[in-house]
């Protein structure tokens, strides 16, 4: 364990990163996936070959992007292609191991929701909207879901399905035909989530140093499930906070103003 | 075949009120200047078409010149919300916004459903998505082959599209290199097509992962160096991310987004002044602050 | 992800008796000399997909590795026929051979599909040709929006694809220039990739158009110098038109071709021992001519 | 008129030539097609586009190509893009004025063969196939088809239609909805043939000098229409044969052995 302590958002996003295989090709969304990625890429997953929706295919960005099409994307890809061959050849052809989302909410199914809150002709929030991640979410091998987990946005129903997860769940995406598996894990500031083999419902897995199963349970707007055998994160390793401590550094250098 | 003319004659000359146009642009490229004109013309009821609508759209939104928007992510990009677009669709504010709303997968393979003279694309998409719930033009097609069901999609045949890119030739080819999003086949989809350019060379050193474009798909080819400010030109500029983030406070409120609308856009001829006029205020702030 | 080996364990290891294979390049970069390690190992019963075989098919079919044809245009460019291909079709020799004739346009549209991941294809082509009548999977399709009937084909899934490459690195990316045909499509579409290249390489120096091809979706890479000949490969050798020529002859008459084959593909263990033993020919016809 | 005479084979080049506009956009077959476009590229029509399938756009070879896919083609080209771009986005985009086709036949609304002669299944003749044609016939904006004049080639029924002329005549193509014009001229050894404007069955309009319309009649395999006004086609001027003899004289010594 590191010396100091470190936030609730650290730890998310090395939990986070601790899931992505080395060698892993994957379709990394803005913000908090794309953070997660890139720290992969700094520690145990050299290799993960990292895709935005720009284009850029194993990009290697020194700094966090601060948009889906920085430049920095560009200049360090394997291979820049359109968009339309993004979607067309790589995700929706099947070469994508492993989508990386955020959201603004999820349901027990782990279906997501980036459009509105409340209803969609008079919303009360209106959301940026679906961008890549419908067709992410069909089409990845596995859904990787990093965000921040309160009543908020851990709801009992949604008000708009934008991506889905499992469904009404169950064996919902196998009987609708979806070619990838969906959602295997959610990452928040609190723990880790699965789905439950059978009925697909999220189930608290791990629970990070610091909270409860009743801070979780608080922060979630379902009756949570906890799985019996419901493990402690293991805490960020010196090395795992130094490197995400110096990719934010260098990010926050290098987007002055942010 | 491209005409080498001003950005005004071509504004003016090929977009009419009413017409669906495209300013594509993936956070790379965006048609800046252009979408200043399009303001400063008074265009009204432009049907609107766009991935990622951003400050340029929040905008033209804010400005009333648009009647309908499709769309697949609207955003402030690393920072938020764009007030204006939610304005108008929350409130109706400075009119009523229509919305057909997409995905980006399902907008992508319209535009090559439209560059390839089709009139519909097929995707994989939408399983289990409320899209197709409030957006009627989504249907459903089935694999004569397979019996799958997938999603159909009716291709996009802008009236005119509008991009920014790095280079012309004298002839009005024109060439854009790193990131190049969906601009190649918004141009081909399109009846009518705009470039603007950073600059306009004798001969290009066409590098790899450039796209060139023949001057006989273009219209007109409009010299704007500087004109996807605030977003950037590979090999020109970089983004300026200072002006997104200022763009929250401008665009959160109506009276000091039309205040700052007019100062900057309106009271401007054109996009250079446009630039001097922010940076002199950026300067002055700077001083006084 | 891509082994970097010898043409001989790539082509034993990765396709079996029965695959369908697609073995493209567009007259630039043609695999010929992994179309003679595929006849040196004897392989059988193929389902040989090529928009244009030509000479590389022409050895298949007539050493009968293949069993079907898959393809939109079979000839000898420049020159004419393809004996050994008309023999089968009209006399059955050595084996009868099944073909399913398509188009160019739906042969490409039906890679990109696979490439893809859907079922099928969708292309306005067909209307007033009697190829629907003789090949069955070419299908109709309404436009969900415009009623328009259009031609549905089925997506090219290959077992295994096969292409030539000017450059590969050490990880095993590819790197293609010049006239890139089908061959981005034919590799993202299949199921397993070999592709021989003339170089290994440190770094790539891309250029423009070229096609980069990453190391996680080819099987095995493996060095083959000048083994695209007699087709070419830009930058490193030109097409020998005469070899082209000289095929007519030789692939005549089932007896001279056979001869031709034993001598010159059979009775040499690779590529190199190939290239060597018609250039000796030659060079000994040349002498005595 | 040039001195000493020139070949049927170079008037009806020559006259094939002479049909592009400057400045059109032109899908060309190998053979034939390619060499009257290049001459009309070296007299009157240097903005000419050539677009070939091998996905060459604005080629501007200095000899004749052997193949569709020489590498002179893409080494002058303006762009080069792959096979599938060149036939989705720039023929059935709708980018092509004119496509120039040769074929092995032909009958009197210009459907092409270029497939079988005799039965499909057990052929006389095996020919090489579509390739390109019959999207070319469908959806360039006018279709120019160069061929030699016999029985053999003018034949009163197709064995196999591999690309769509006329159909069966009248409005076959306004009614099956294609979007282009279809021929509008053949170009002969003997002659040039245009469809008539109601009917759509091929007219002799033109007669090359030297040749009669008896011999027009004597080459073709139906009852061959005469227009009101046939004229005589113009020869070819000492530059126009020059120019041919010249890109024809580069072409043999660049391809020695053809």
């Amino acid at each position: 364990m590191a010396e100091g302590g470190w936030s609730s958002d650290e730890m998310m996003t090395v939990a986070a990163a601790r899931m992505l295989k080395n060698g892993a090709v994957c379709f990394v969304g803005i913000g908090l996936p794309s953070a997660a990625a890139n720290l992969a890429r700094a520690t145990h997953a050299p290799d993960v070959v990292l895709i935005y929706e720009s284009g850029t295919i194993g990009a290697k960005p020194y700094v966090l992007p601060l948009s889906i099409g920085d430049g920095e994307l560009a200049e360090t890809a394997d291979i820049v292609v359109s968009t339309p061959e993004i979607f067309r050849y790589w995700l929706q052809g099947g070469r994508v191991d492993i989508g990386f989302l955020g959201a603004a909410q999820l349901d027990r199914f782990c279906n997501l929701n980036t459009t509105v809150i409340g209803d969609y002709a008079g919303p009360k929030v209106r959301l940026p909207g679906a961008g890549g991640a419908p067709e992410i979410a069909t089409s990845a091998g596995e859904v990787l879901v990093v965000l921040r987990q309160s009543q908020r946005t851990f709801v009992d129903e949604l008000s708009f399905v934008t991506s889905a997860g499992h469904g009404s769940g169950g064996n919902w995406r196998a009987e609708t035909g979806l070619p990838g598996m969906g959602p295997t894990a959610v990452i928040t500031d609190i723990g880790i989530l699965r789905p439950d083999a059978e009925s697909r419902e999220l189930i608290l897995t791990e629970i990070h140093p610091g909270f409860t199963v009743a801070d979780a349970k608080k922060s979630t707007g379902w009756p949570l499930q906890v799985a019996e055998f419901c493990v402690e994160t293991l805490p960020p390793s010196a090395a795992e906070l130094t490197s995400l401590r110096e990719l934010n550094k260098r990010s926050a250098h290098a987007h002055v103003g942010y | 075949m491209a005409d080498i003319t001003s950005l005004e004659d071509a504004i003016s000359g090929l977009i009419r009120d009413g017409d669906t146009v495209a300013m594509e642009g993936f956070t790379h490229l965006i048609p800046f200047a252009a979408g200043h004109q399009v303001i400063r013309s008074g265009k009204k009821g432009l049907t609107a078409i766009r991935l990622t609508p951003d400050l340029i759209y929040d905008q033209l939104i804010g400005m009333n010149c648009v009647g309908k928007l499709i769309f697949s992510w609207g955003g402030n990009p690393g920072v938020g919300s764009l007030h204006r677009f939610r304005d108008a669709v929350q409130q109706g504010w400075p009119a009523p916004l229509k919305i057909e709303e997409h995905s980006h997968a399902d907008l992508a393979n319209a535009y090559v459903a439209g560059a390839s003279g089709l009139p519909f694309a097929v995707l994989r998409g939408y399983a289990g998505c409320d899209l197709p719930k409030v957006n009627p033009v989504i249907k459903k097609i089935t694999c004569p082959f397979t019996g799958e069901e997938l999603s159909a999609v009716p291709s996009l045949r802008p009236d005119v599209t509008v991009i920014h890119a790095q280079q012309a030739d004298r002839q009005g080819n024109i060439m854009i290199w790193g990131i190049t999003g969906v601009q190649k086949e918004a141009v081909l989809a399109a009846k009518r097509v705009i470039v603007t350019v950073e600059e306009v060379i004798d001969e290009f050193d066409a590098r790899a992962n450039a796209v060139l474009l023949p001057h006989w798909v273009i219209d007109a080819v409009c010299l704007e160096p500087g004109g996807s400010y605030p977003s950037y030109a590979m090999g020109y500029y970089e983004r300026e991310n200072d002006f997104y983030k200022s763009w929250d406070s401008i665009s959160r409120d109506r009276e000091v987004f039309k205040a700052w609308m007019r100062r900057h856009v309106l009271n401007t001829n054109n996009f250079f002044e446009f630039t001097r006029s922010v940076s002199a205020a950026k300067n002055k702030e700077d001083l006084h602050g």
